[in-house]
């Protein structure tokens, strides 16, 4: 069997058996032993009982950057992950079950999808495996987990927790992972409990001997081009930017999949350093979205770095007050992760369906930055300079990720913080006749409330002093005060920030925002290697101001029926956004709204087709 | 040098409105306390009351129709040494606003609300609010009022805040000494403000006010203050009791307690350092880096940091 | 002196002294003797002593459509009318003043805002008024209620509610309005109140006698196209429509400018037709503007026509229920009057700034249709369209307005209502196994709940039977089935609901929307009659679906620099759409957003400015 | 045929949950009432509770988070005929909710409020809901509560609500029973039922709940209906007495009075026609023609139109 430098695995359960556990043990063997993990979570809205699988790639080259199928191993924790995902195995490799299921029927799952039920065929499990064209790896679950609690004399009752120990260990025995490795896995996930390790370790050990030789996939000797790395999803990597980057209060309304960030920051709450200085961190969580961010706009204005974390329906409810934090030149930080929409939509589900509407959020007109970022790397870095851009330009600046984002785990170098820049803005803490939105500058500079200045503030027009006015002339300058901001922001951002761009040749170029940059980049590679056509890729960054000039020179480079849109929307949101800054239409669109990601093989497939003429919207649909 | 807590600005309410009397007991109040005007904060919402910030020379945030609370809550718990008094309208903090009025009782965060009760939607001329009282008719109105209303004492009560009282607009001195009360008080703290609106209320007119209230402290046996457990329960249903009069009016503090801890207390005690070191008080960088180094970065997030087998 | 075929007229006071009153008088007196009148109200955010003033066109030829400046007549009720308004006056026109004021200098007006004092010379309003180049028509206000309380015993305190009467009385002799005329507009505006209507007469005739025949103006004979007109703000058109065309629910939160339009409703609850039958309006005033819009789209839900109506604060508080209603096919009707924003901006003002935000609120997408009006006429046909729509496509539609029309008076002939069709889509009433989201067709009948069926709706994503469903497939169906509806509407929709185009002459396009529809079209004749130049104007009313094919093709018939956006607003946000939808861009801009109306003389100097090529963005300020 | 008033769709609560409790009692509340399923309309929010809708066969309106009431209001105000019922959690009807919650309890609108109270916000995986103690630490919680709770009898009580009631998702036939009551009742009612979340709150669980219950129909003297103007007052104070009892929990009706008009009705005093010809149920045209004439019209409108003088 030849040596493989990328697996790809799907492990799949109920909501609630421990996938996660699976996910955790396997990801931090992996990387201790130096190949690049990316992992997708997919769960239903629902805390018990329904299908939920991870979706991972682990690569001995690099940190991957997507997913793909067909996948080499299938690890089904129950009946409904071999029927759902009974097509997305290669033929060349593994599915690991329960022989226990063996017996049951497409009708028997009850916590099946009628609609995805009406498209499979009513078999049984054994049918259903006995037809696949894969080496099957079965095992009686129930008898090793009888043997556990016989030798350790764990109730029956518990047992099931030991399931996830079962699909780790033969996993671990299919890519031949060392004890080692596992055992620090195992020691990581149960902080201290040794009695858990030690059990867990059993269970894979007995596994181990049970599984043939025969099951055997070869990765290839993992290339680490890092001594340390990261494991860590979305939210903790905007979580740990949000520490670096200054946040000390931030309140949230708890909604999936933004909860998590607020939660990851709570049990950051008080840090204390070696030199004995404490940081503090209020995080409230609040009665609804709208009090969510007045309250941070309310600490914005006594100096504190402030955010608010959310996703669709409660940003919904904030841009009214979107709109003060504009028109009253306030900072603020909204981490926006996008999820399925329309309304509660898929709420556990990703999508990037959300970008004309952070754009224009809020009646009237005021200045507002809207960065987008394509990784967990970059989201580290876009979270610390959105801060800084909220300062600097006195403005709301909305970072907008999404579930994709959010819920994938991956494995990422340490950030290099020597890089950091903390940039607070224009700030005076004294002065008699202050005056808050002095006309004199675009960017006045701010007092905080509570320094030696007074300082008032309306959501009305006001004067210079921060009082109400209707005088039409005063109005009319305030106004272009804040709207020049755009000017300003668009002048001086530098490039890193407004787009990427992979200039590989100009056969086409793939057009992408946010978490799609990843697959598309895997994608050009593919075409490349496969097909021997050279494209390149632009991710945009920055959407508000937007950068129409550059996107539109670099659009320019290429035939414009050779650009083609790459979106997890259906409307080709940046492609309207593109043609309204730059009068520039692209028709070629691929496009996906299923609430999953896109993935590699689907992606290549659709730009062949769009390449070759056959279609110019393309819109993907696979995943579970 | 004195200061002055009145800015300069024309007050533009209509002549005769009970918010001048509000105007002139709050500041009142300030001067009083000698209040520091740099670390006092008059958070209010929109409506005729929404103006008053302007009127008053200390830090004044105008916020949103409903909004005052949550804003407050922003600015008191990022900076916990501030005064943060919020003034709101019945509408603004009863109907749109009622969630928020719901969810600082609950928290004791030490803010004060200075409830404008005149009974209507001033500034979008004349509504029914939410305490104008089921079957009255104001001159606005095109029909009966169909709404019943709402007591802001029972609600205060039963969402936790520490400090009940009601006043009215134009007795200056009361309201005065129950704005000092509250400040002087710690925790969340309301206060209804019986409110004259001259143009829109024609029922609740001064004259209405005049003829039937009565101030509780003038009760031989008033004694709102609970000062141990055992007394909470009785003095919080004699609370309630008087403020089911509506026949003669009750002024004063209806309630009040000391012994629960106020949010930021409870902050501080899973934040030690809070109180001297709030959010808005924290040194985030030095010099334009931020202030935790590689070495810390590796110790705070260590179990994320998975060092790679050689 | 020669005869004009119109005036404009300006009445200025305090807010609350009876500048209404004084408008309505002369407005209905105009419109009975034939006249056309067109009448704004420019107010600040207070009740009572702010500046406020009424700004007032009378035809004999037409409806008038805009307002302009200078005007022929100021008539001002105190010192800072005069102060404000200084130069608004033409050289032949006349100032009535009273003589009362002459020594208040500019300083002691307390009431006026201290940025617009600061522009102005702090002079006495006589020295003001003897620099003035115009007549002057002074009168002793005193004077004249001291003798009207002596002859009919009314209290010097309540003397004060007859300045309006002075006001009237010196208009009508400029204007030479008969007593006929004057009678009937008094006994409909004190509605039988016989003692006021006859107290009213006396002062005018006092003022008749008093005021020299050398204040004269001479208006041409009225040339009544109509037997009878309406004469009607544009919160009763709106509210007149929605009676006619069937709105029994609606629920509204009090904001200025659309909280009247409620009041309107509401005092039309209760209708007793000829033949007994009797029409009840629900009409709720909610807790806010979430529970408005909710509470409409409940009772949608069970079958009645329901709207609720709002202005940029309101509308920003919805929007998370309107991708409710988007999600599950909902019809509702949200009339939308738009002000001065961002935030609370000049919440009496005007402005056009929330299209952008109307066209992609809310997370996610689904099909909507925003629909705007040009004038008091097409927001009543509209209006009834727009509840037709909403039920047909079973979608929400926001129907636009703006403050202008909202406040703006204006005499309109009675609408045809046998051009009326009512339209309630596809409804169905009973049925065993009844899908509310059937995926036959892109439209799917109605049941209304509490007919004999059972429905269900959700949030989520759903299957046809509208219960959750997470599965891709049925997600992928159920989202392009809602967003196809964009097509059909657009496909569908006449002409008329998508455009007016006046075809005058290829020497440029003027493009507008809403409000500014007016004074393009009179601009348009004025710059033909005058510089005799030949333009066109394109008055867009639908922005989504956008009819991009025929703007593009009527654009398309001009040179790019020749095309001239016009807007209430900074950032020409329709010449946005345009190039997102077109690919189009246009940079010739005339914008205004101080809050005011775009006036007609403003409007022709910014367009030939443009032709010129001496700019290609014109701010306009005036007004005051 | 028996009607069916369970739905054939697999419950996706977690195994031991309380909301299998309260579909338990709800669906055979209906049954017991034989209610027409066409005429009734189940409204809900988000959350766990928030699915219940789909599990019953009558008309189901799972809205948005908070958003139950107003959805809910708009249902029975534009046909007053139906049974309108609103399913919600805690978090739902107390936090994001809130100021709806007491928007109902002003109009006594006849809708029925079943508050699934677990203290956690379920859905979201178990942060603290607005009825969670303060100082509670349950398992999914990193530091304990500092949140004071409310007390949904309190609130409903100050609201206005007609009728108050608690019940426990565990007892079936309490609950059942309690439902009954509600839906009967002619007004606002709320039932605070005291639902076990299995999975995130480990301290408010089944023993918890069952070592304190008792009924307050089983108290010699209880008697909670308000027949009289005369009785309200003692009434209202004896229900927000009985609502403090902690350590004992009593469930049953707190307070129910029949005195007041219900908002259909107040609304039928100003609209004769309104409960026989409600909005849902007025014909607005004539094979596609408006209903009113232009003669009509120009009676109707007549104060907005001018005749021109010849
Ligand atoms: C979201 C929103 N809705 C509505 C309004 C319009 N509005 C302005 S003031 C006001 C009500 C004022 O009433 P109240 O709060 O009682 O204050 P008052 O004027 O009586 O002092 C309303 C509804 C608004 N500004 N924002
Ligand atoms: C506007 C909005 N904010 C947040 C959410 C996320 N969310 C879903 S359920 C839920 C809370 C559920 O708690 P509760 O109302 O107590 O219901 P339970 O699940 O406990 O029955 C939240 C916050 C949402 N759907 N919408
Ligand atoms: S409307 Fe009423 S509340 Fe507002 S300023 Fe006038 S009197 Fe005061
Ligand atoms: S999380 Fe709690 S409330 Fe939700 S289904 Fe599970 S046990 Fe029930
Ligand atoms: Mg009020
Ligand atoms: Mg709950």
């Amino acid at each position: 069997m030849e040596e493989t430098d990328e697996i790809n695995i799907i492990l799949g359960g109920p909501q609630g058996s421990g996938l996660e556990t699976i996910s955790q043990i396997l990801t931090t063997a992996f990387v201790k032993l130096g190949y690049g993990v990316i992992s997708d979570r997919e769960y239903h809205s629902n805390i018990i009982g329904r299908h939920s699988y991870i979706h991972m790639k682990v690569s001995s080259e690099e940190e991957p950057l997507s997913l793909e199928y067909p996948v080499q191993i299938i690890a089904s924790m129950d009946a409904e992950t071999i029927f759902t995902h009974q097509n997305e195995l290669s033929p060349d490799g593994i599915l690991i079950y329960d022989t226990g299921v063996l017996k049951v029927k497409l009708e028997d799952v009850k916590s099946m999808e009628e609609e995805v039920k009406a498209r499979l065929k009513n078999v049984t499990v054994e049918e259903l495996v006995n037809s696949l064209n894969c080496k099957k790896l079965g095992i009686n679950f129930k008898q090793i987990l009888s043997n556990l609690t016989e030798e350790y004399n764990i109730p029956a009752t518990q047992a099931s927790r030991y399931i996830s120990a079962i699909i780790v260990g033969a996993i671990a025995k299919i890519l031949r992972i060392n004890e080692k490795a596992l055992t620090y896995a195992l020691n990581i996930r149960f902080e201290g409990r040794e009695l858990l390790v030690k059990t867990n370790m059993h269970v894979i050990k007995m596994i181990d001997k049970i599984v043939g030789e025969e099951y055997e996939i070869k990765l290839k000797k993992p290339k680490p081009r890092h001594k340390e790395y990261m494991v860590v999803s979305g939210n903790d990597i905007v979580g740990i930017a949000k520490i670096i980057g200054g946040v000390r209060y931030q309140s949230y309304y708890p909604i999936t999949p933004a909860a998590d960030e607020s939660l990851f920051l709570e049990s950051y709450e008080r840090i204390i350093m070696e030199n004995g200085d404490e940081i503090g961190i209020c995080v409230l969580q609040t009665e609804d979205e709208i009090a969510a961010i007045s309250s941070v706009i309310g600490a914005s204005l006594t100096g504190a770095r402030s955010s608010t974390t959310t996703s669709g329906p409660g940003f919904s409810l904030m841009v009214e007050a979107l709109g003060w934090a504009g028109n009253n030149e306030t900072p603020i930080l909204i981490t926006y992760y996008q999820r399925g929409a329309p309304s509660t939509g898929l709420p556990t589900r990703g999508g990037q369906a959300d970008l004309l509407f952070t754009l224009s959020a809020s009646h009237g007109e005021f200045p507002r930055i809207v960065l987008t970022s394509g990784d967990h790397i970059e989201a580290f870095y876009d979270t610390i300079e959105a801060l800084n851009l909220a300062e600097k330009y006195q403005v709301p600046v909305i970072h907008l990720l999404d579930k994709f984002i959010a819920n994938t785990i991956a494995s990422i170098p340490i950030p290099n913080l020597s890089e950091i820049n903390i940039d607070r803005g224009k700030v005076i803490y004294e002065g008699e006749d202050y005056k808050r939105f002095d006309l004199k500058n675009i960017i006045s500079p701010r007092a905080y409330i509570g320094s030696k200045t007074i300082s008032w503030y309306t959501g009305d027009e006001h004067n210079e002093e921060g009082h109400i006015t209707e005088d039409p002339l005063t109005r009319t300058k305030m106004y272009e005060k804040r709207m020049n901001k755009m000017k300003l922001i668009e002048t001086e951002t530098p490039q890193r920030l407004k787009y990427t761009y992979l200039d590989e040749g100009r056969d086409y170029l793939l057009i992408s925002w946010g978490s799609t940059k990843g697959v598309c980049i895997d994608a050009l590679k593919t075409l490349k290697k496969v097909d021997g056509i050279h494209g390149s890729h632009l991710n945009i960054k920055m959407f508000s101001p937007f950068p129409s000039k550059e996107v539109s020179r670099i659009i320019s480079e290429y035939e414009v029926n050779k650009v083609i849109m790459v979106e997890n929307n259906y409307m080709s949101q940046a492609a309207m956004v593109i043609s309204m800054h730059t009068g520039i239409i692209i028709e070629n669109r691929i496009l996906k709204y299923t609430g999953r990601p896109i993935y590699k093989d689907e992606l290549t497939k659709a730009i062949r087709n769009i390449l070759s003429g056959k279609n110019k919207r393309e819109v993907l649909i696979n995943g579970a | 040098m004195e200061h002055e807590y009145r800015t300069k600005l024309w007050v533009d309410w209509c002549p005769g409105c009970g918010n001048y009397g509000i105007l002139a007991a709050l500041t009142q109040a300030l001067k009083e306390l000698k209040i520091n005007p740099q670390n006092t904060v008059i958070v209010s919402g929109i409506g005729c009351s929404g103006k008053i910030p302007h009127y008053i020379n200390v830090n004044g945030v105008h916020t949103l129709h409903g909004r005052a609370i949550p804003f407050a809550t922003g600015i008191k718990l990022s900076n916990p040494n501030l005064t943060v008094i919020v003034n709101g309208g019945d509408g603004d903090l009863l109907g749109i606003g009622a969630g928020h009025l719901v969810a600082l009782g609950r928290r004791n965060i030490d803010i004060k609300v200075l409830l404008h009760n005149n009974g209507v939607y001033g500034l979008t001329k004349g509504q029914a609010s939410p305490t104008l009282p089921i079957k009255i008719k104001t001159k606005a109105l095109i029909r009966e009022n169909i709404h019943e209303n709402i007591n802001p004492i029972t609600i205060a009560l039963s969402s936790g805040y520490t400090f009940v009282a009601r006043s009215y607009a134009m007795d200056v001195k009361h309201l005065k000494q129950t704005i000092v009360s509250a400040i002087n008080h710690k925790g969340a703290s309301l206060i209804d403000i019986l409110q004259p609106c001259v143009t829109y209320n024609d029922i609740y007119t001064r004259e209405y006010y005049e003829k039937r209230i009565y101030k509780l402290e003038e009760l031989e046996d008033w004694d709102p203050i609970v000062n141990s457990e055992e007394e909470r329960r009785d003095k919080y249903l004699r609370a309630i009791e008087k403020a089911m009069e509506m026949e003669n009016i009750p002024i004063g503090i209806f309630y009040q307690e000391k012994l629960k801890t106020t949010f930021e207390e409870r902050i501080s005690q899973r934040i030690p350092t809070y109180l001297q070191k709030p959010p808005a008080k924290q040194k985030i960088h030095e010099n334009g880096r931020p202030i935790i180094s590689l070495t810390e970065f590796k110790k705070i997030f260590k179990n994320k940091i998975i060092e790679v087998e050689e």
